[in-house]
């Protein structure tokens, strides 16, 4: 006989996320969720994972209980490798050090652009203002692959972002590179609550890789 | 002229040049005492009108006692440049002593997000990575500083990066103005009288908006000995001669963390959290700035030292800190 | 191509994206054992022709054991950039080791003046201010970084610094390339297997030099438990995943002093700076590193106890160096 | 009766020089004399100055003996305010916080413009070739008022530099500001073994401020 487990969508999230974690590479861990996949990741699958944060910890080990919302506090700063402060984290990631970043997101186009900034309106009269960007444009940008976690919603999966606060693909196909940022990086995989996404190598377009285990792909794309 | 304007957009540019005679005109290198109260501190070198910054966030390390004093002085028309600006944005809009926010991470909870909304505080995303490295030029002493990010986003539109070709591979890059605030905030584990401080751990920019900024205010959880300083220079966050006044404040990153000495207040960040309305922001600003004179008296009466005792036990992490 | 030509001048660049490649696909982050004898790093590590960086002098925590290697080595046509090139760039030069030197200061004695006066030896003048501020680009990853120094000077003419506009003020500015070296050297106070890397007191461009380098060397008075690290973040000056090999080496830093752990031996100091002829030089190398297998050997013949115990008891002043 | 006193002309500049200190203030040391004029107006006349060295020592009280030719080791980085590295010393110069620099020279021309790299022939075949900027041309760019020391010989008081290594007042007023240093800096004083000069605030041209007791001008300038 088999367990039955519960779990929500965002558990599974995490969990998917986590497996996604490699091992003996660096993560530049963005706030929230990825925060949670990180700890989890590295206690159940990747222990040598180094983990960065914008805040200047490089390569903690975090503890748990683990304050929800928090960054920056003795929490996921313990153990590091090295204590700085922000210019040299992001150091870290323009250089070319950090293999994957991590992001939570509000909205996502096709081309793997995200929107952490606002819904509806504009941007002086916004109808929901969020927290923006934080450090979440530069891990887009300096990362070699990006992984983005986010709930599988409709109104999540737009054609365009109502703000493109951390870069995708752009436009699609050498928009990246033409507009200035690192060569050969950008998203690399999608995690929401129902399935698995990856983008295509020509198209820089989103596709499924897999779904959750009991639903079909067409309730997931 | 200390103020910009491209077209929709705002931004805070001193001349290199102003700001280095202000360096050299106005900020004594005489190792003076310094030590004041938060409220001459905060009276004496924080104007309406003044662009302030501050290291860390409402939850970790933050100069809270020092943004609580802004608000009972009721100072108007702030603008405030946060990395991280978390309960701090929400206070300071509900309590009308802000009206301009650079960020970074803008948060929590449903009344700044709101304030925005109704066009009651104006908004610039720099992003993170964009705020620390205006503050590196401005500490710096350059106009600009070049990054390979911000590049193909739409924080460039609404922000006053601008997009230069580099002179060596022609590739497109984003440079950001330096950032010179008025004034800038910094809650430390140790400081002198004469304003050296130490702060253990990360931190997000402070050595940079210490050199950058016009004047500087340091609240402490511990006032040491200046012989500290000298008998140990690699453990120094920041030099003397860059403060203007040191406040000592324990408990001052209250409600947040300060690392090692004492852990968050969940249940109090939770009400923060919950703060929606007007009435409950209003109702939040009396209870914890307004009807206490001072920190020394928010401690005694509105958190006690029974919480501040837990809080303390809390703090079990210490490895590293020092 | 990491050489670039601009007629008179040569300067080592190299596309942020070739050395964000190399940082993606050569540089491990796994937490591998990387005890080396010098031989072996300098073996593997530093080749024919390559672009070699090191931290401080050779008066104070300079990587003099490897430097001596390199020449033991006989690697030929190397390329040195140093903010503080003081007998360092002379006896490489004697080994016929080096052809190109960046600096910064060039010193001492009339050994290596004589080699620049007869062509033997290419000195490009970015001075030493240039020098950090190219290694701070290549750690950024950006291809440049603007100053407003160099302006004006001769400097200007002789280096690729370039005159770019401020786009914010339109003021001239100086801006300097990236710089990414093939090989960085650090001698640190302590290290752990991995690379986890410690200096006390002041250093030039340490981690910067580490993160934009392609190979680090670190070499070591003490190594340690890699538990140290963690146990105290604040006092790591380079992660284990930016070096590739470690080196114990106690006295590495000799003839000059590593603070805190023994001071500089002036009478071979005296020596070195009273090398003029090419005889002078090659008797001195022959000397010191030819004739001895390794750094051990070199100690225990050509230093020898007592004086290590002579040294290291006139290294009074410990204050801070922890 | 008076004591006679033997002097060097070396220890004659040195004394010249720590007189010129003002306490309280910042002062960028630059290496070799002016180390030395700085140990010894710190112990003489100002106890409260701020040395700043390039190698990243803040505010070090620096002890003796102080080994000749040495920079960066423990003496002259003693009980300092804050041990960093060179762009951070370099920053605190360039943001305005450095009140005085003071250097060496080989050469000088009556703007104050600096040679310490070569005397002689061309930049690739010199005469002879000494050290170079070091940090002096940061120095002299940065700091508010540079302070020159400089033995008195004919052949180092030049009309043109072989080298402008360190920038004086260049080719005369305003010339600094267009080429884009920091604006309301430049050389202060010279300091030499026979006399102290200044600076003329109209022309920018070296002017005799005070001869050694027992010579006359005519003797120094």
């Amino acid at each position: 006989m088999t367990r039955m487990v519960e779990f929500t969508d965002t558990e599974f999230m995490i969990a998917q996320g986590a497996r996604l974690l490699e091992d003996g590479k660096t993560f530049f861990v963005g706030w929230g969720i990825p925060q949670v996949v990180a700890i989890l990741g590295q206690k159940l699958y990747v222990p040598n994972v180094i983990q960065l944060f914008e805040f200047g910890a490089i390569g903690p080990q975090s503890v748990l209980p683990f304050v929800r919302g928090t960054m920056g506090g003795p929490q996921n700063t313990y153990r590091s490798l090295q204590w700085l402060n922000m210019n040299w984290a992001f150091a870290y990631s323009a250089a070319g050090y950090m293999d994957y970043g991590m992001l939570g997101a509000l909205q996502i186009d096709p081309y793997g652009n995200i929107n952490s900034t606002f819904l509806g309106g504009t941007y002086r009269t916004p109808k929901r203002r969020f927290a923006g960007s934080g450090g979440g444009n530069q891990v887009a940008s300096h990362c070699w692959k990006t992984i983005i976690v986010i709930r599988h919603e409709g109104r999540r999966f737009v054609p365009k972002v109502d703000f493109l606060t951390s870069p995708g693909y752009l436009t699609g196909p050498g928009a990246r590179e033409k507009a200035g940022l690192p060569a050969g990086t950008g998203p690399y995989r999608v995690v929401t609550s129902r399935g698995l996404f990856g983008f295509d190598d020509e198209t820089k377009r989103m596709t499924l890789l897999a779904v959750l285990r009991g639903l079909d792909p067409g309730e997931v794309v | 002229m200390k103020i910009r304007k491209e077209g929709e957009i705002e931004y805070r540019f001193e001349h290199p040049d102003d700001f280095r005679n202000f360096v050299r005109d106005k900020r004594s290198r005489k190792p003076e005492p310094k030590l004041r109260s938060a409220k001459e501190a905060v009276s004496r070198f924080v104007s309406d009108g003044d662009y302030l910054v501050y290291d860390f966030s409402s939850l970790t390390r933050g100069p809270q006692s020092l943004i609580r004093e802004v608000i009972r002085q009721r100072r108007k028309d702030l603008w405030i440049g946060a990395e991280f600006t978390l309960h701090e944005s929400a206070l300071l809009t509900g309590a009308g002593c802000v009206t301009r926010i650079d960020v970074g991470f803008l948060g929590y909870g449903g009344y700044i997000g709101q304030a925005v909304c109704e066009g009651k505080v104006r908004v610039y995303d720099w992003t993170n990575g964009g705020l620390a490295l205006r503050m590196l030029a401005g500490a710096r002493g350059v106009p600009f500083l070049p990054t390979r990010d911000l590049l193909g986003s739409d924080n460039m539109a609404v922000s006053a990066a601008k997009v230069i070709e580099d002179p060596y591979t022609g590739l497109p890059l984003a440079a950001v103005p330096a950032l010179n605030p008025d004034v800038a905030f910094l809650h430390v584990h140790q400081a002198d009288i004469f304003g050296d401080a130490r702060i253990f751990g990360t931190n997000l920019f402070a050595l940079e908006a210490a050199m950058a900024s016009h004047r500087v205010i340091v609240s402490a959880e511990e006032i040491v000995d200046p012989e500290e300083f000298r008998k140990d220079p690699m453990r120094t966050t920041i030099p003397y001669f860059l403060v203007d006044a040191v406040v000592h404040a324990p408990f001052g990153a209250y409600p947040g963390a300060m690392p090692a000495r004492y852990e968050i207040d969940l249940p109090h960040i939770d009400i923060l959290n919950g703060i929606q309305t007007e009435e409950q922001m209003q109702k939040y600003l009396q209870e914890t700035v307004y009807s206490v004179a001072d920190h020394e008296e928010f401690l005694d009466k509105r958190v006690g030292a029974a919480k501040m005792r837990e809080l303390r036990g809390k703090a079990t992490i210490i490895e590293g800190y020092r």
